[in-house]
Parts: C-alpha cells; structure tokens; sequence
C-alpha cells in the first residue's frame, strides 16, 4: 500500500473501499436472506390443521409459509381428553385448546399436555365449536369401546 | 346483639374490644378515637454548655488530624528532622502512658487485666514492624501519582472523621474501620515522604496521635473533666499555630470550623428542638430495654 | 384445572339452575359483586394475610359473589389454578424482590392486571396488606380504570425512624384516592388513618377470624403432671424471642415442673439454642422448627398455657387460636392485643421478662388452684367470638357501600393527589398517574376490550362451579392443596 | 367400534381374490397383507396358513374378498363371495370391491354371529387405510419402547395401536419371502422385494463377516491385554495416560471396536444401528486419516513442517520475551510497583531462556519424531488431532508453567487480600456458622493487619497484570486445544450410519404415522393414505448419539469466570474432586 503513493494509491484505496462496502453490501443482502428464508422455514407458520378421526387418532398439522409441513399424529389409545385451559401468554390471558395423554404407568394420571393452534391462537367462540366437535366425536368413541 | 332495639343504641358505649358485637356500624368513630395518642414523649432537653463541652470530642478529633497533616507538610519539606519528631514522640507517649495510669490510680488497668509487659510487647511489635517495612513503604508508591496519593488520603482522614466513635449510638460507628482508615492514609503519605526513616518515624507518629491519644483523652474525659477542657484548648490552639504558619487562609478557615461545631451546632440543636413532634402510641413496636444478653453470658 | 364446564357440555343451564341446594339459595342475594384480591402473599406461603384472603373468599363465594384472586408465581406454581369451590387464583409471573414482595415499576404490571380486569368484568379490587407492592400497584391501576377500590391493613407501622417515613408516604398516596379501607382493629385503624392522613369515616374496623372447628380442644393430649408452656410463632426480633430467651431459664429455674413447647423457625432460633444449652434445659425446652398449619393445633392442645411475646401486633391470631384450644394465654399488652380476648381470658404483661414472668406465675398459680375455667368451657366461650362467615358480612356491607360510590374521574384524582399528599410527592405521583393512564390509553388501543375473551365464571351468580356438583370437585381439590401447602 | 381396513397399495389394482391378513380384535381392525387369488384348493390355503403362522407367530386368517371387476357384481358372484366366508369362517367377513377403471370402492362388513345382521351392509362404519407395505415392513417406530417383546414370540396383543400394525407387517415376512416367484400352489399378491443380485453380494458379506469378525476379536483381545497389563499401572505412567488425549482416544476407539467386532449378535434394533454407527465412524475415521497420511508422506512435507517448528517455537519464545520486557516496562501506562515487577519479570525471562535451550536440544530429532507421529494417522485422523493436541501441550509447557506461577501467587494476593479487608473492616470469617461476624481486635493486629493490607493493595495491579497476561496466553491454548478436543468429539460420536440412513430412507426411521384423506363422501367407506412421518434429524442426532470418551470437564461459563477471578486453576481434564456443573 504504501508503495504506491499520490493518486494512484488514492484510487487503489478507493476501490478497495467500494469493493469492501460492496462485499459487506452483498454480505447483508445475504444474510438478511438467509434469515428471511430461515423465518419463513421454521418460524412462520401459515396455517394450523386439527384432524381427530374417529377411533382412530388425533393429527395436527401445521404448514409454514416455505410450505413445508409438521406433522403429530396421536393415536386415540393415547388420548384422554381434550379441553379448553387458561394460560398466561406474555402480557395476555388467552385459552387455549390442548390434548391430555395419558399416563402409561398410572392410567388415571396425564403424562403430559399437548397444545393445539400454537401460533393461530384463536379466541374462545372458535375454540369451543372446535372442542364440542371434538368432544362429540370422543363421546362417540367412548360409547362404541365400552357397549360392546 | 346485633337484634337489639334501637332505641338501646343510643345509650349502649361504644368499647374498644373486638370480640363482642356492637350495636354500631364498622366504620363508626368514637369520642375516644385516638385518646391513646401521645407526643414527644421521649424528646430531650439539651443544656447548650454541656452539648458544647460534648462537642470538644470533634474538635479534638479535627485538630489531631490537622496536627498530623501540618506535621507531614513539615517532614515533606524537610523542615522537621525526623529524629526530632521521633525523639519528641516517644518522649510525649511515655508522660502520656504515665498519666494514663496516674488519673485514676491503676484502677482501668486492674479491671482490664492488661499487664506492662504486653504494653511493651506491643510497642516492640510496633517499632520492629515498621521499621522492617518502612523501606517497602518507601517504594510502595513509586510510581502512583501524588495526586492520587493525596486524594486517598483525604478520603481516609474524612473517613475516619466519619466512623470514628464520638461516643453516638448509632450503626455507622466503628472505631476499628476508623483507626484502620488513618493508618492507611499515614502509610499512604509516608510513602511520599524523602527517606526511608521519615517514613517510620511519621507512621509511628500516626499511631501515637490515632490509637494512643484517643485513649488518654477518654480517661482525661471520664475524670477530670476540667483538665479536659484546658488541654482541648490547648491542642486545638497549637493545631491552629501549626495551620498559620503554613497557610493563613487555611487557619482562617479551620478556626470558622472549630467555632461553628463548637458554638453554632448546639444552638442549632436546641433551637431546633422546638419542632420537634414525635407520635407515639399503642401501635408502637416495644423496646426490650432490659439487657438479655446476661443470660447468654 | 380444566375448563370443562366452560364448553358447556351437554347441560342445558336452565336444568341445573335447580340443582343448586336449598341452603344456598337462601344465602343468595339480588347485588352480587365481581370481586378481584390482589396481594403478594397467598398460599403455598403460609401466613395471617393469605389464610385471611383465602378463608374471607370461601365465604364471599358462599355467599354468591364471584372472587378471583391474583397474586404472583411461587415457583412451579404460576398460571391459573383452581382452588375449593372455583376460587380461582392468578399467579402472575412476576419478579419477586424482598420477602416475598414483587419489585415495582408501577407500570409494568399493567397490561396484565388489565387484561384479567377486564376479561373477568371485575367491579372491585380488593388489595391487602401495605408490604405487597402488587397490592398497592393494582389500587393504583384500578383507579386509572375507574373501578371501585377497597384495601385491607394487616400491619401496624412506627413513625420514629426514616424507613416508616417513607413507607408511610408512599402509603398516604396509595390510600388518598381508594374508596374504603378495612383494618383488622381499632388500633389499626387508629394507626392506618394516622399514617395515611385518612378520614376516620372510610376506615371500617372488620376483625380476623379463626375457624372454630379446626381448634378444638384435646384435654387428654396434655399431661397434667406437668404443666406445659406452648409459644407458636416465628422466632424473629418483632415476635420477641428476645423476651422469650430471657424467659425461659427465669421459670425454669423456678418451677421444677414445667415444660416449654416452642413451634417456629427464625433468624432467632439460634438465641433460644444457646439459652437451652447454657441452662441445661434440652429435656425441658422443646423446639419444634417450622410447623405446617395443620400441626398447630394438635402442638397447642398438648399446653396449659400459651405464651405471646410479640412486640407489635395488629390483631394476634395466634392467641385466638390458643384461646380456642383452652389455653390460658399470657401476652404482652402491645397494638392490638387487649382487644381481642376479653380480660377474664388473657392475661396481659408489659413487654419485659419481669412483667411476663409475673404473668406466668399468675396463670400457674391460677392453673394449680384450680382457678382456671375448663378448656371445653373457654372453647365454647371463645368460638362464637371470631367467625368468618360474619367476616365477610361486615366486609360485603363495605362492598355494597362502596359499589354505591363513585370512582373519582381523572382530573378529580389528579387534584386529590396534589392537595392531599404534599407539594413534591403529590406532583410526582400525579405525574405517575396521567402516565398511567396514557400506558392505558396505548394498551386499550393495542388490544381493545372488545377483543378481550370474557371469562368462563367459576363462581358467582353465573359461575360453571356453582353449577355443578360441588362435592366431587371440592375433595379433589382439597387434596391437591394440600399437596401444595 | 369403527371397523378399520388396512390395505397394501400395491394390491390396489390386482385381481380378484381372498383377502389375507390379520385380525386385531381390541381395536377391530383387519390388516390386509395380501391377496389371494382364484383359483385355489381351500386346504392348500388353509396349510399355507398354518404354515406362515408358524413361522411368523402371528394369527393368520382369510378376512375376505377382493373384488376388483368391470362393474357391480353380479348376484351370482356375489353370492360365491358370501359363500367363501362359509368355507373360511371369520368374523367379521369383509368383501371388498373397486371397480377397474374408476375411482369408486365399496366395502362390506358381515357379522355371522349376530343373524339378524348378517348380509346387512354398514358401509359407513368402515375404514379403508391404504399403506405402503414396503415401507411399513422396513420402518422402525420411534420410541422403540413400544415393542419391547419383540423377541418375546406370541404375544403380539401386548403391542397397542398402530403399533400392533406395524409389528403384524414386520412379523410376516416369511409370507412376503414364500412366494417369490409364483411356484407355489397358490397365487399370492402382495409387495415383492427386488434387488436381487445385491443380496447375494450382501449373503457373501454375511458369511465372510463371521470368521473376520472372529479374528479381529481375538487380535482386539490381545491389544486390550497388553493395554491393562501391570507395567502400564504403575505410577508415572498411569498418570500420564490419563492426561494425554492421545491416550484417552486410543482406549475409546478400542472399546467402539471391540464392540463392533463382539461375535455377539446384536440383539436389538438399537444396538444394531449402534454397532453401524460405529463401524461407519471408525471407517470414515480411518480414511480420513489414510488421506492425511498420504498428505503429509507426500512431497517431503514432514520435513517442511519439522523445519518451521523450530523456528515457530524459537518466535514464540522471541514474543514472550517482548512481551515480558514490555511488562517490565510501565505496560499501557499503567502504575506498576518497579522492584516487584523487575523481580517477576527477570524469572520469568529465565524460564524462557531455560525453555529455548531445550528447543534447541531437542531440534535434531524433531523431524524423526513427526515422522513417526505422522504415522499414527492410519489409526485415524482422530488419534492424529489427539496427538496434534497433546504436542501442543508439551510445546506451551511455559506457558503453562507462568499461568501456574502468576496464578498462584495471585490467588494468595486475593485470599490475603478479602481476609485483610474484612479485619479492616472490624469483621471475621467464622468458621463454624459460615458468615462474617464482628470482632474486636487488638491494637497490634490492627496495626499489623493494615500495614499489610496497604502493602498487598498497592503491589495487586503488578500481579494482576501478570497473572492476566500469562491467563489470556493459557486460555488461548486452551482453546486451541478444546476446538481440536471438538472436532475429534464431532468424529467420534455422530451417528453418521443412522443420519445417512434417514436422508436416503427416510422411511426407515419412523417418528409415527400421519393420514391423508382420499376420499371423504357419504355413502362411501372413508378412505385414508397411511404415511410414515420420518423422524427429524435433532432427534436422529439425540437418539443415536455414541458416547463420548468424557474426560474432559464441562465447565459452566459462571464458574470458569468465578474461577479466573480468584485465580484458582483451571484445567483441561477433569480435576479429581470436581463435580461436573
């Protein structure tokens, strides 16, 4: 660098300058890409689906907006209920909709809480039509398993 | 009792009790509400000649810090030889250790149990250890700025003046943090000093104007107090001397401190008395004002 | 924890509206209340205030009003929660900072309280105790809201020293514009309106309450061989374990036959060990460490005698409870305290070790000749005294008065706070106030009340718990708090 | 209860025939494994039965017919399909049929126990749920703890849910394997394996892997002898084989082989997959380190490197001795004391010159050594990077020595230090209770007390400073020698068998199941598309994780801090009485 003094090493400095605020201009436009695509794969989800089949299982999908899809599958033997609950959610008290499983060890016990519509979060009128088809067809389930 | 008539309301008295109910509404206030208030109960009367005479435990504090100051400013600009001030010191400390136990007869000394030979244990300790460090105090500080030394200093002489024990009852006392301030702040400016034996003789002049004097004062205090007075007088006028002939403005100014936190502060104090309005009443927390801890000794 | 009652599943609700029991019916009233408790302090910490709130819910829910109550995350235990007979309980996850007492900015619990005001449709806000800063911030929130405001003092406070200055600052203004106030005696009262430069008027004295059927007394427990001294309280400075240390080796050394029974933990405890090995007194002096609450009363029936060595004390539960077990109680004469038990029942002192032992040796001299009442005979004195279904009688008479008064609108407010507080703090919180209501202005418009889901009620007049079985859920329930306590 | 069909895809289109699978009776569901077709004997059938039953130890049985024609069947048909349920008892008898051409099926359940209901079709209580046989039979549920008797033989009802599926497709193999090329007396549909030509390769591997196996073992056992013989317990050497890397590499991988090549069979799933992440880690270890070798072999490069060692150590040894003099200097314009700092800078510029002697000793045989190290490579590109670690080690020894140096005596300036403050502030340790008490001291220990808190005060920046300098140096190596530590960890405990496994087969790791609607009309069986959800890779990585050799500490970034602060030692294997945080 100092080799070439006067105008010359100016200009020299110069383009490397641009060069380097080119190359971290295309860094960032990079990077910000990176972590749109990143959002869009992992973090935003589009659209949430509940699927209870009857005797069958409960499946839960939910598809981001890259349109990939997630999906959980619980078999009914699995499920013991599902209701609505109440929870603190940052400065919000929502309700939410959420499967209880079963305990293996102690039947009459949960292992463990599985919430559904994490991200759409829908408000109660929504949830409850959602839980009366559900509890329907459990109560369905219910009745065939033990009449016969 | 609640299914009285009313006309037995009128005529019922309200009682202070909880436990039965009374024929009044919950939010009813009596004529005796707040009878049980009291104020002022534990105010003081102060007697400004005997705050003033309190007050001469500050003014002796200030002036051994000034002397001491005024004594190293001397000792910096070489003006004092040290093996004066040495010869002076030990000389002063041995009146002083003699009429220690004089004014009350080696009566302290027997309660305490202290015998002379651990006085003198004690003194060795204290020579033989500054002695060995004073050529490590010499090059202690080197290479710290003066400045920075001075401004330690300060802040330790005033934090001294701050936890030393004027007789208060109060948390921020401690005699300890107080005495350890003033050494560090001598060691501090001994290290500043020319020589390795300034450094010496000047620490273990801090010593005898912080640990020691403190002591004799409190015995002077305690027995004879009219001496006590005299010698304030006589120390805080010496102080003052000393102060002249460096800095005139700075006598000037130390003698205003000296007045105010003698004269001006106590008036203050009483004056201020007047305003006081203290309330007390059966809400209080209770002191415990017997002493428990005989039961645990 | 489940809302199954909240899909409405299958009952049609004109079908159980009948099912509700007779009993309760009569007890039923046309005004009903949405009352909201707010205080830091409530189960699974044990204590005068939080067995206050929950025992004063139980009975305003008896009586058909809908309670909540919120306070903050102890632990694992945040979220909702439902406790016996649908009282449900908010743990706010909130920063706790000092003795169990939430830090407060003032505003940063606003969104939340909003939203469960809100969503709950609640008309009063019930705060307790002066240590709880959430208390105190959710008066100062409700009243931006425009709700009515009622506040209970558990606590009685000095003047002397710089700490209850400020306190009772800060006090003054959080009390200046609230509807009404409760203090649990007449010394309380006396104290509250002093400390807060209140009107006499809006302060209702409402005592505390135990519930009778849970000390009852146990003759048989007790062996009348010796004579058995209980004292159950924290062992802290204000409790006076101090008093209690110089005590013990006094009587001890005095009568041969007698016992201490000591139930509590504390930075104290240490003092009472050091006594109990100075004096050899192991065998003599029994120190339990900390009890549950259940454990009290099977700790008090084995003593004759109680001991209380507070030195402040706004009402003394702990010698009600004793009282009510057939224990003579001996305790200083300190806040409160005369006023609890009639003269016939206690026995007062100074607080100093001379005057208790005196005491004592009153009570053991009346115990020996026999001068005592029979334990059965003090209970059935002792149980018609302190009750909380009239608790919360006199508290419901303060709720209908206050729903009848209005909530001062905000530039009233602005102007009570700046006559009423002095100079700089009135201007301050005047300040904190119009603050207040922008950070609510901004929060309706975030998320306007319209988009808010009203609550499923659990009690109250529409309450899903009141229509159903109660039986079944309140057992189940009655279990699982337990496991928590 | 709802009556569930499962039915392969690849019988979608075949002929019309019988209906060959198993009933599971707890959740009323026929799992269809095959399609029998006409003609047949009836005890040809029933043998064949008997025979895959045998074989495979699950309840085989006729369920019904298949009926796949040009349109409707005709009455008489119909009634020969109602018949064979005469001839092959069950209960319930489905008769399945598409019609060839369109989309639309049917589907129709009688019960002969109940007469009333007999030939009655409830449609809309069935469910038709196509699968993949191919990829059910091959796929592995995940967790696997819901097939834990999987080797337990006949008692495939404990197996609950779609998991008894699974097992009734994987336990039928035999069925699949019978009838490979229609020899038999029945004709048999269902999915046919192919790749025929690989299996033989993979047969030959089989057969050859035993006696290879054997041999490795016994050569492995005799390694392993002469590793725990008596001469390595000894004291220097058990020690300085717990704390060289190179060491502790060797031992791991000679377990994992071990393992490997146990003439044991692998009696899970698990362990298989374990044993072939495994293999699969050491093979690609080992080539790794092939390339390495053939790398550094090559062009004389052992050399080049031997010839820059020395001097790379002779700069290093050159900065340290600038970097000491600046030290002893006033470093950044920092207040240091001078004596003391003179004093620990010429030490320390002694064991510099003590240290570059040995350099020199040693720089005739550098190249031999490197030579013979570079060897190494061949057992792995891990032992190498443990090798590489362990001279980087002995070649910062120094460093090491001064971090010690400047640690130590730092730590005794901070212990000093807080206990000198706490009697200059009037207060103790107590030892008993645990806190800080008041005391009252006497007049000497005060004097003495501060006289050496003044002293200690102001000689802490020299030391600090030094001990600073030394720590940053040590902490660099330190991390040079975790990222090598990192990467031969990487090496040694990814599942690279399972994850390659799940990027060409995803199928075959199962995490569970997941529907499509086909159809969904009334009137009509709904019809479902069984698909398997792969398992994500976090899970892969989770489950099949190898185990690591763990002999080095895992510090929390609080303590390491707390650590450095009061200058206690920190170490790169794990202390004796340490507890992991």
């Amino acid at each position: 660098m100092d080799a070439c003094g006067g105008p010359l090493g100016n200009l020299t400095a110069h383009v490397w300058l641009s060069l380097q605020n080119s190359m971290i201009l295309s860094a960032a436009i990079f990077i910000t890409l990176l972590g749109l695509l990143g959002y869009l794969h992992f973090v935003k989800i589009d659209q949430e689906t509940l699927l209870i089949i009857d005797s069958l299982g409960i499946q839960m999908t939910s598809s981001y907006a890259s349109g990939k899809e997630s999906t959980t599958f619980i078999e009914m033997g699995k499920v013991k209920d599902v209701v609505i609950n109440e929870a603190i959610y940052m400065q919000k008290v929502i309700y939410y909709l959420c499967i209880l499983l079963k305990d293996p060890v102690e039947p009459p016990g949960i292992s463990e809480v599985v919430p559904v519509f994490q991200s759409a979060k829908p408000r109660l009128d929504c949830l409850i039509e959602v839980y009366r088809s559900c509890q329907e067809i459990l109560a369905h389930q219910k009745d065939t398993s033990t009449s016969p | 009792m609640c299914a009285q008539p009313v006309t037995d309301t009128k005529e019922a008295k309200w009682q202070k009790v909880l436990y039965e109910r009374q024929p009044f509404p919950d939010n009813y206030v009596d004529r005796r509400f707040l009878e049980e208030l009291r104020k002022n109960i534990y105010a003081r009367k102060y007697q400004y000649w005997a705050v003033v005479f309190e007050s001469s435990v500050v003014i002796q504090q200030l002036c051994s810090v000034c002397v001491f100051v005024v004594i190293w400013w001397y000792m910096d600009e070489g003006l004092l030889a040290p093996h004066w001030l040495f010869g002076t010191g030990l000389a002063s400390s041995l009146i002083g250790y003699v009429l220690f136990d004089l004014i009350d007869r080696g009566e302290g000394r027997k309660k305490s149990g202290r015998t002379r030979w651990a006085d003198l244990k004690s003194a060795l300790v204290f020579i033989t250890f500054t002695y060995g460090f004073s050529p490590v105090l010499k090059t202690l500080t080197e290479s710290v700025s003066t400045d920075t030394i001075y401004a330690m200093s300060v802040f330790m002489l005033l934090g001294h003046l701050i936890f030393f024990d004027y007789g208060a009852n109060a948390a921020i006392v401690s005699s300890t943090l107080s005495l350890n301030m003033a050494i560090f702040a001598s060691v501090c400016l001994a290290s500043r000093l020319p020589r390795s034996l300034h450094a010496f003789v000047m620490v273990t002049f801090a010593i005898q104007i912080f640990a020691l004097w403190p002591m004799l004062q409190k015995k002077l205090k305690a027995c004879t107090p009219r001496s006590y007075v005299g010698v304030t007088l006589l120390f805080a006028f010496s102080a003052l001397g000393g102060l002249l002939s460096i800095s005139a403005v700075g006598a000037i100014l130390f003698a205003l401190l000296l007045v105010s936190i003698s004269c001006l502060c106590p008036f203050y104090l009483i004056r201020l008395q007047l305003f006081k309005e203290n309330i007390h009443g059966p809400w209080d927390e209770a002191e415990i004002k017997e002493d428990l801890s005989r039961f645990l000794s | 924890m489940a809302c199954r009652g909240g899909g409405g599943h299958g009952q049609p609700p004109s079908a159980t509206l009948f099912r509700v029991s007779p009993g309760n019916l009569s007890t039923r009233r046309t005004l009903t209340h949405n009352i909201c408790m707010v205080s830091d302090f409530f189960y699974p910490n044990m204590g005068g205030v939080e067995s206050h709130i929950y025992q004063l819910s139980q009975c305003l829910i008896e009586r058909g009003h809908k309670v909540i109550i919120v306070t903050h995350a102890y632990g694992n235990r945040k979220g909702i929660r439902y406790l016996t007979n649908g009282l449900k309980v908010y743990y706010l996850p909130l920063k706790v900072m000092y003795n169990q007492s939430t830090a407060t900015t003032l505003f940063h619990s606003l969104p939340l309280l909003r939203y469960i005001f809100v969503r709950e449709r609640v008309t009063i806000i019930h705060s307790h105790s002066s240590f709880s800063a959430m208390a105190h911030d959710a008066l100062f929130h409700a009243k931006t809201m425009g709700l009515q405001t009622v506040f209970t003092d558990h606590s009685l406070f000095g003047f002397a020293d710089v700490s209850s200055v400020l306190t009772n600052k800060l006090l003054t203004v959080s009390l200046c514009d609230t509807n009404h106030i409760i203090c649990v005696s007449y010394t309380s009262k006396e104290n509250t309106v002093l400390r807060a430069a209140l009107n006499p008027e809006i302060v209702s004295v409402i005592p505390n309450a135990v519930d009778p059927t849970d000390f009852t007394p146990d003759p048989f427990r007790r062996h009348d061989s010796v004579i058995t001294i209980v004292v159950v309280s924290r062992l802290v400075y204000r409790k006076g374990t101090d008093l209690l240390s110089g005590i013990i080796p006094e009587i001890c050394q005095k009568y041969p036959d007698l016992n201490f029974i000591i139930g509590g933990e504390g930075p104290k405890r240490i003092i009472l060990e050091e006594v109990r090995e100075r004096y050899q007194l192991q065998d003599r002096v029994l120190l339990l460490g900390a009890l549950e609450h259940k454990d009290v009363r099977n700790v008090l029936v084995q003593g004759h005698i109680f001991l209380n060595t507070s030195l402040t004390e706004a009402f003394c539960m702990a010698i009600v409870e004793a009282a009510s077990c057939g224990l003579q109680v001996v305790s200083t004469r300190v806040g409160g305290i005369p006023e609890v038990l009639p003269e016939n029942l206690i026995i007062l002192c100074e607080p100093s070790v001379k005057s208790l032992c005196e005491g004592l040796e009153k009570a053991i001299f009346q115990l020996k000749s026999g001068a005592l009442p029979a334990p059965e005979n003090i209970h059935n004195i002792v149980k018609t005294f302190y009750t909380w279904r009239n608790v919360a009688e006199r508290t419901e008479k303060v709720y209908d008065r206050v729903a009848g008064e209005a909530v001062l609108p905000m530039d009233k407010r602005l102007d009570r706070l700046i006559s009423h507080c002095g100079p700089v703090t009135g201007y301050i919180f005047a300040l904190l106030a119009v603050f207040d209501f922008l950070f609510l202005i901004f929060l309706r418009w975030m998320t306007p009340d319209s988009l808010i889901d009203v609550a499923v009620d659990a009690t109250g007049p529409r309450g899903a718990w009141t229509h159903q079985c109660p039986h079944r859920i309140k057992r189940r329930e009655k279990n699982k708090m337990f496991k928590a306590r | 209860m709802l009556l569930k069909a499962f039915f392969p895809t690849c019988c979608s289109s075949v002929d019309s025939g019988l209906l060959v699978g198993r009933w599971v009776p707890e959740q009323s569901s026929a799992v269809v494994l095959a399609v029998l077709h006409f003609p047949f004997i009836p005890a040809q059938v029933k043998e064949l039965l008997v025979q895959v039953q045998r074989a495979s130890r699950v309840g085989m049985a006729v369920l019904g017919t298949w009926c796949h024609s040009q349109q409707e069947p005709e009455e008489p048909l119909g009634h020969f399909l109602e018949g064979l349920g005469t001839i092959f008892p069950h209960d319930p008898w489905l008769q399945l049929c598409r019609e060839r051409g369109s989309k639309s099926w049917s589907c129709k359940v009688s019960c002969q126990q109940a007469p009333a209901a007999l030939g009655v079709p409830c449609e809309d209580q069935v469910m038709l749920i196509f699968y993949d046989q191919r990829k059910v039979l091959l796929s592995r549920l995940h967790p696997s703890a819901v097939l834990p008797d999987h080797q337990a033989g006949d008692a495939p009802a404990s197996t609950r849910g779609l998991a008894a599926v699974f097992d009734t497709v994987a336990r039928s193999k035999e069925l699949f394997r019978s009838n490979q090329f229609n020899e038999g007396p029945v004709r048999l549909s269902h999915w046919q394996s192919e790749g025929v030509e690989a299996s033989i390769l993979v047969e030959l591997a089989k057969w050859a892997s035993g006696p290879v196996c054997l041999l490795l073992a016994c050569l492995l056992s005799l390694v392993s002898a002469a590793s725990t013989c008596r001469v390595f317990r000894l004291w220097p050497l058990s020690f300085i084989g717990s704390k060289l890397s190179t060491c502790e590499q060797l031992r791991h991988r000679l377990e994992h082989l071990t393992l490997v090549f146990s003439t044991q069979k692998a009696e899970s799933p698990a362990q298989l997959m374990r044993k072939a992440n495994m293999l699969v880690s050491v093979l690609l270890d080992v080539a790794l380190g092939l390339s390495l070798l053939s790398w550094l072999h090559g062009k004389n490069r052992i050399g080049q490197l031997a010839d820059a060692l020395v001097p790379v150590a002779d700069h290093v040894a050159k900065e340290l001795q600038h970097l000491l003099q600046w030290l002893m200097g006033a470093p950044a314009g920092l207040k240091m004391n001078r004596a003391l700092d003179q004093v620990l800078g010429r030490f320390f510029l002694y064991h510099i010159h003590l240290w570059i002697s040995y350099i020199h000793l040693m720089s005739p045989f550098i190249e031999c050594i490197l030579w013979h190290v570079g060897l190494s490579a061949c057992l792995g590109l891990t032992v190498a990077l443990s090798i590489l670690s362990d001279i980087i080690a002995l070649l910062t020894f120094h460093i090491y020595c001064f971090y010690v140096y400047g640690a130590r005596l730092y730590c005794l300036k901070i212990y000093g230090l807080s206990s000198l403050w706490r009697l200059f502030r009037g207060k103790k340790w107590n030892v008993l209770r645990q806190r800080v008490d008041s005391c009252s001291y006497d007049l000497d220990q005060l004097f003495i007390g501060t006289l050496l808190f003044t002293i200690l005060l102001f000689l802490l920046p020299t030391t600090a400073l030094y001990y600073l300098v030394f720590t940053l140096l040590r902490l660099l190596v330190v991390t040079v020698q975790g990222l090598i530590h990192l990467l031969v960890e990487l090496i040694n405990s990814l599942p690279l068998y399972s994850l390659g496994l799940r990027l060409c087969r995803p199928y075959r790791l199962a995490a569970g199941v997941k529907f499509c609607i086909l159809e969904h009309e009334a009137g009509r069986p709904l019809r479902l598309l069984m698909q398997i959800n792969p398992l994500p890779y976090t899970r892969v990585v989770h489950t099949y994780r190898l185990p690591s050799c763990g002999c080095h500490p895992k510090h929390s970034w609080g303590s390491l801090c707390r650590k450095l602060f009061f200058g206690e030692l920190i170490y790169p294997w794990r202390q004796r009485g340490d507890k992991q945080d």
